[in-house]
């Protein structure tokens, strides 16, 4: 287990003030308490891991980030000013850029239209404004190729892609129209060998650009790849925060099982997971 | 020899399914070719697309009903600039000489209603309800429009939709409800009419039912006392004339020299009698 | 449902009343619409209409209806739609009045026929939605012009000219199966409360309320035992799931052709019990019988909380929303109010009894 | 729509020949229907049918009845319903009847005032759906009920008791704006065309066809508009994905609840358009205008292949569905059966249509 | 890199038959071809490991296995006799269990009713048999517990649980059922530390009870923990099939990427993938 990799990471210090800061988050559906209280922050420039158990809380968290969800308790800041998303569009507005674990895509919709849905490039003036099918199909398959998937063709409905294509569809989508904070939810779980290198150095590389980075993800090896801070969720409520070499992998392994039986685990496993 | 008819009732309206039937009846017994077409409900501006659609074929000659002049009469001008002989029968005898057609074979919808409203009024009705079940039809709003002025009396419109069992609950309800109300008028006899009778027995009161066209039950409740009587207009007589004059006139230029009033005729219990066959059959 | 016992309380869940927990039933929603629409009427119409007889006489239509709207409440379930069984209720009518009339069959062999008659009817229905993968919408409103038009040229046949088949009433007296289907129930009993005073009565004594009629005994009985099948029986698994995701239904193993093609010959199957009992009470049949119905008790179905799409709703909610849409529909004439607004009234108390359901339903169970 | 040209061609792609290509699209899917019920009428029908006054004839209430169910299309696209359409065309008529007769407006104020009144009304239906939550079917529904008790309520007070208010085509007589809402364009052309014999005439000498109705212009012009913003502008974009998937959409970025009101609007627009051209052309109006339209625009649009569910179909879609649907209705009337069986033909015509269409379709893109 | 781990592997040898057998197997979408002509075959009691690219053709392939697809050409062999499952039904009545990579899963409906759709316990007799929904609800919160999750409620709505949740209900739902064959599409995608390692295991439970498992996986260290053969596709062909321990984790990973610009890539990962 190598638990450095030749990614360049960020180095952010305590004096750059964050992006988007979120305090003591809670979230309840009806009788169900999914957040029970979760502090968290993005900082310009770094890649922040959200790590958890199945059902701790992770995408309901980072959908209150993104204006999905509004929250039950708790205060959000964008940029200092405390910020209330009334829609995903609001918080698209602001910059912020999400691949939702459901990815979001409408299956009867071609890759190009899904691709720039809500966003779509236009050409022409007044009643001539059109969309502008060309350019947005030539970026799409451009973007694609870039991820490592050759598309037959833009206008193949995304509901007949397989599970790996479609995730890709989303992912490019969002690096693409990223502008300040990118939320990526699981973005590697149904990606091949190639793919998944490919979305991590596109992380690796959008983090250079100064854009802040939530990265949630199951697997300890792509979290330190990337990662400068790990937050864990346990059952709706944080386990603390960490920031990269201050912690081990082991360690960081135990927290995300919810710090339980994890010795007995890790043995049947022989360090597989 | 084609003649054509374009009438605003549906085949499946006991009403005019008796018109459709005097239509084939004539048909037959001249031997023209004749062909009954009406819109799926009532509705003036598919009725005109049809009289368009019947000009088109150009027949021999053109039967129609008027119920709305406005929407109707441009389409009937242009089959009399087209040249063809039109008769117009039910509804629009105030109109049809000044769209061109020959003649008229029928009897005006208001006029019927108020014939009866003024008879019920004579039997000793003082407060009335007339059970429209297709509210914005005009020729059926033009039936409670003159039993209103007919009756003279309090009179309310009940508006139902075609289910006799919601008639029925509607008619009972009205005369729970309301004490005062002594007379049921209903607008078609075996969807209003029937469950009327039905309600007005099982409210236990004296309430006169009487009902615009026949069906054969409610010509046995008449003999039997439950009912008035049922205003009729002879409207096989409407389709059968008309046919026959069309084609008459085709073939040797003949056409009467005034409108045929074909009712109203009021079936009471005396006569009811004789009529439940027919009506059974379709023809009265 | 939750029978299990977990073995400590789980410290993500709020605790919950119990009343909360009811309303998030799809069924007891439309409940709080039936209060609301009992005590619009209680306020403003005539005391007659609570009376016993007022009750009967409203609960008979709803019945009627309800007896569709549950056949169409299941059909939705499952993710179809049967637009022809207004146009059925008349063709399972003429069927019935032609096996009855014309060829003279005892109820004991009509009333079967009848019911096998529609019932392949609806597989006709089903199986050609099921095996072109058309919208069951197209397919069977097809068969809505189809059986109306049909209706109308048997009767002709039968009749010889005429739209009313009538003389049901005068054949089927006697017959041992027509209590079961036509007139009011426990006759013996009301005579009996009318008799002690417990029934109001007329002047020369009869009972003012007969009796129960058997359409409400059978509305009661087709949405307990709806509601019995989709909540208890695998079939009702079956049911939710085709109409919830016909990809993953049938992926997960369930039989979601024939469970489809089995709700529309039950749909079918429900408008002609409708018929039987109309024709049977009324006599007589017509052309016109059954007109809209489809979409009357498609109504009433989603007033009841059924989801258009399929695969959420449930039998006792299209047996409220019957209710409420029998109720509405009858009560205005116990009011004071102009009938020409009847259908700004009906339309308006339909939206408010829906609205007031929904805002009921939110607010108690924390949803937003 | 696919312009990149990808480096080499894909191995993994069979090619496939311009026709299925063609086919795959829903807008051409209905042609293959067209053609048949054209075929059908050729051989059965009265040859006048396909003369130009008879096409012209056919055209007029499938242009009536597509202009509605284009706006229909879009709303289902959007994953909503209205059901209010046809009451929505006797309401604004009613208001611009009004307008025009009893308040003496000319043109250029009552159109518009009809066009925002119709809009508003569009509004208020939008705004229940999106804030309530409830199924649009259900809301519309009652809106049916409640424009249609209005109009009627509304004409009775206009008229002193009628529900039919006359008198428009008097009033509107020599109003510059009346030719591009009513009559027939280009008379003079045709005028000229009947006098060198290019056009059938009367014995009298008069044209058969004295021009194109404005309706058939009007049809074409908001299929082509409807297409355009469809296929090739964002708002078009935005329609298919708030019908796809409501949560989707929204959640990427689409202002789902903005589109779903302004297609509200649109539809409500759409029936205010009909309104107008048939009030002006009938010269008067009465309480059952549109009666049922919202039905048949929905079985148009379904034809031309819209999903129910929403997410897909096509403008050209319910432009083809709407003329099938014209052409079966009117087309019978000049064909030698019977009208008694109008009804089975209709359905049965439908069916054949929708099911043909669909053969065609899988057969050439090779879908099982 | 462990490149073994302490799981007993099957050893199928040549002459047991075995359970499923494909051939040649073609699949067609209009003009797509998905598959262009594939062999496989799974025998009792091993793991036989799908593996590729995202798109390769995968999940088409194991879905023309249980049925929801027809092949477009080649033939199946079940048991050693020529086999056409028409429905997804018929499959599951031969004993073969899928876990499909969208879960096959409805929204609106309860985890016990999805996790015994289509086969749902009853008790009771005649017209008294009914959905037996304690034993239900029991059944289903035990499976989920096996498997590491422990549910609010099994009437909660699946449509509200989290993506982890979620598979884990279709993963234990297959393997309750699972009769001769159990196909997994990438199960272990959106599960967290302790539930992979609990599917894991289960795989190996399973195999050792002689039922044969198809294991779909883009993660190496996932396949070689508990494959025995590994068959490699790639754009809708074989790349051909390895047993166990004659072929390195290197090689195999060449091969899931389509065996292209894996040094590149390999390099710029660390080994993280
Ligand atoms: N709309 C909802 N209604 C009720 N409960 C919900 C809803 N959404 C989420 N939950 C519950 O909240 C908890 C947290 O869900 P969430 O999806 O945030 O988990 P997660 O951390 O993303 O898990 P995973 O890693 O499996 O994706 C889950 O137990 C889930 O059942
Ligand atoms: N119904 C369909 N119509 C058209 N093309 C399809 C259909 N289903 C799959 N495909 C195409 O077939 C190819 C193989 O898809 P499949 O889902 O089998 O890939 P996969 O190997 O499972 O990939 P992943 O690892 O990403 O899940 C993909 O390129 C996909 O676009
Ligand atoms: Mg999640
Ligand atoms: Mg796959």
């Amino acid at each position: 287990m190598t638990d450095d990799s030749k990614f360049h990471h960020g180095d952010p210090t305590a004096h750059i003030h964050p992006v988007v800061e979120m305090k003591n988050i809670e979230k309840h559906f009806g009788n169900i308490i999914a957040l029970a209280g979760v502090s968290f922050d993005v900082k310009p420039g770094e890649c922040h891991c959200l790590l958890g158990d199945n059902g701790a809380g992770k995408s309901t968290f980072i959908k209150t980030m993104s204006g999905v969800h509004k929250p039950t308790k708790g205060e959000i800041f964008f940029e200092g000013k405390p910020m209330n998303f009334n829609t995903p569009r609001d918080a698209m507005e602001a910059g912020i850029a999400t691949v939702f674990q459901d990815l979001a895509m409408i299956p009867l919709m071609s890759v190009t239209r899904n691709f720039f849905m809500g966003r779509e490039p236009t050409k022409g003036k007044g009643l001539g404004k059109r969309f502008d099918t060309k350019f947005a199909n030539e970026v799409c398959v451009e973007e694609m190729r870039k991820m490592g998937i050759n598309l037959r063709g833009p206008d193949q409905a995304v509901g007949t892609l397989s599970g790996g294509e479609r995730q890709t569809v989303a992912i490019a989508r969002a690096v693409y129209f990223g502008a300040k904070i990118l939320i990526l939810d699981e973005p590697t779980s149904a990606l091949g060998v190639r793919q998944t290198s490919n979305v991590l150095a596109t992380i690796d590389k959008v983090r250079r650009q100064g854009i802040g980075v939530v990265f949630i993800s199951h697997n300890v090896r792509h979290a330190l790849a990337v990662g400068d801070r790990f937050t864990v969720l346990n059952r709706g409520k944080t386990l603390g925060t960490a920031v990269r070499g201050e912690i081990t992998p082991e360690q960081l392994q135990d927290l995300m099982a919810g710090g339980q039986e994890l010795a007995s685990l890790e043995g049947s496993l022989g360090g597989t997971v | 020899q084609d003649i054509i008819v374009v009438a605003h009732g549906q085949a499946n309206d006991p009403f005019w399914s008796v018109v459709k039937n005097g239509v084939e009846e004539a048909g037959r017994d001249t031997g023209v070719n004749v062909d009954y077409r009406s819109p799926e409900t009532f509705d003036m501006v598919a009725m005109s697309q049809l009289i368009d659609a019947a000009v088109n074929q150009e027949p021999d000659g053109l039967i129609v009903s008027i119920p709305d002049a406005d929407a109707l009469g441009p389409s009937i001008e242009r089959a009399v600039a087209a040249g063809i002989p039109v008769i117009s029968i039910n509804s629009g005898s105030d109109v049809s000489k000044g769209l061109g057609a020959l003649l008229h074979v029928g009897q005006d919808e208001f006029d019927a209603g108020k014939a009866a409203g003024e008879k019920l009024a004579s039997m000793g009705g003082t407060s009335a309800i007339c059970v429209n079940q297709e509210v914005g039809n005009v020729a059926l709003d033009l039936r409670c429009a003159g039993f209103a002025e007919g009756f003279g009396g309090a009179s309310k419109v009940l508006p139902t939709t075609n289910d006799p069992t919601e008639i029925e609950s509607k008619v009972a309800a009205a005369l729970a409800s309301d004490e005062s109300i002594d007379t049921v008028m209903a607008l078609g006899a075996s969807t209003a009419g029937e469950p009327s009778v039905a309600a007005a027995k099982a409210s236990g009161r004296d309430v006169k039912v009487a009902s615009f066209d026949l069906s054969a039950s409610f010509l046995q409740s008449v003999v039997a006392g439950d009912a008035a009587f049922a205003i009729d207009q002879q409207q096989f007589l409407q389709g059968y004339l008309s046919v026959n004059f069309l084609g008459l006139h085709a073939k040797y230029g003949l056409m009467p020299g005034g409108n045929v009033p074909s009712g109203p005729n009021l079936i009471t219990a005396d006569k009811a009698g004789q009529v439940v066959d027919l009506s059974a059959k379709g023809i009265r | 449902m939750s029978e299990t016992t977990p073995e400590a309380v789980d410290e993500r869940l709020k605790s919950e009343p119990f009343f909360a927990k009811m309303m998030k039933r799809p069924e007891l929603g439309a409940i709080a619409g039936v209060i609301l629409v009992i005590i619009f009427f209680a306020l403003t119409a005539d005391s007659a209409m609570f009376s016993l007889s007022g009750v009967i006489n409203f609960m008979t239509p709803a019945a009627q209806l309800g007896i569709l709207a549950i056949g169409a409440a299941l059909l939705m379930i499952g993710g179809e739609f049967d637009l022809s069984i207004g146009s059925m209720v008349a063709f399972a009518g003429l069927f019935f009045g032609v096996c009855v009339v014309t060829w003279g069959l005892p109820l004991i062999i009509s009333i079967p026929l009848t019911f096998v008659f529609a019932a392949c009817v609806g597989a006709v229905n089903g199986n050609i939605v099921i095996r072109s993968g058309l919208p069951s919408f197209i397919v069977t409103l097809a068969f809505l012009f189809i059986l109306r038009g049909l209706s109308l040229v048997g009767l002709k046949m039968a009749t010889g000219g005429s739209t009313q088949l009538r003389g049901v009433r005068d054949t089927i007296e006697g017959d041992w199966l027509a209590p079961f289907f036509s007139g009011d129930a426990f006759p013996g009993l009301f005579l009996w409360l009318a008799d002690n005073g417990f029934v109001a009565t007329f002047k020369s004594g009869a009972p003012k309320v007969p009796g129960i009629p058997v359409e409400i005994l059978w509305f009661i009985a087709i949405a307990l035992a709806a509601t019995y099948i989709l909540l208890r029986t695998p079939a009702g698994n079956w049911i939710f799931a085709s109409g919830g995701d016909t990809t993953a239904a049938s992926n997960s193993g369930v039989p979601v052709n024939r469970v489809k093609i089995s709700l529309f010959m039950l749909t079918a199957c429900c408008a002609a019990l409708v018929a039987i009992i109309t024709v049977m009470d009324a006599g007589s049949t017509d052309a016109r019988r059954g007109f809209q119905k489809e979409f009357e008790a498609i109504i009433a179905a989603v007033i009841g909380g059924c989801l258009l799409t399929g695969g959420y709703g449930s039998a006792i909610g299209a047996f409220f929303g019957s209710i409420i849409f029998g109720m509405v529909v009858i009560g205005l004439t116990y009011t004071d109010f102009d009938q020409d607004w009847f259908q700004v009234f009906l339309g308006g108390m339909l939206l408010i009894a829906v609205l007031f359901n929904n805002a009921i339903r939110k607010r108690v169970t924390g949803e937003r």
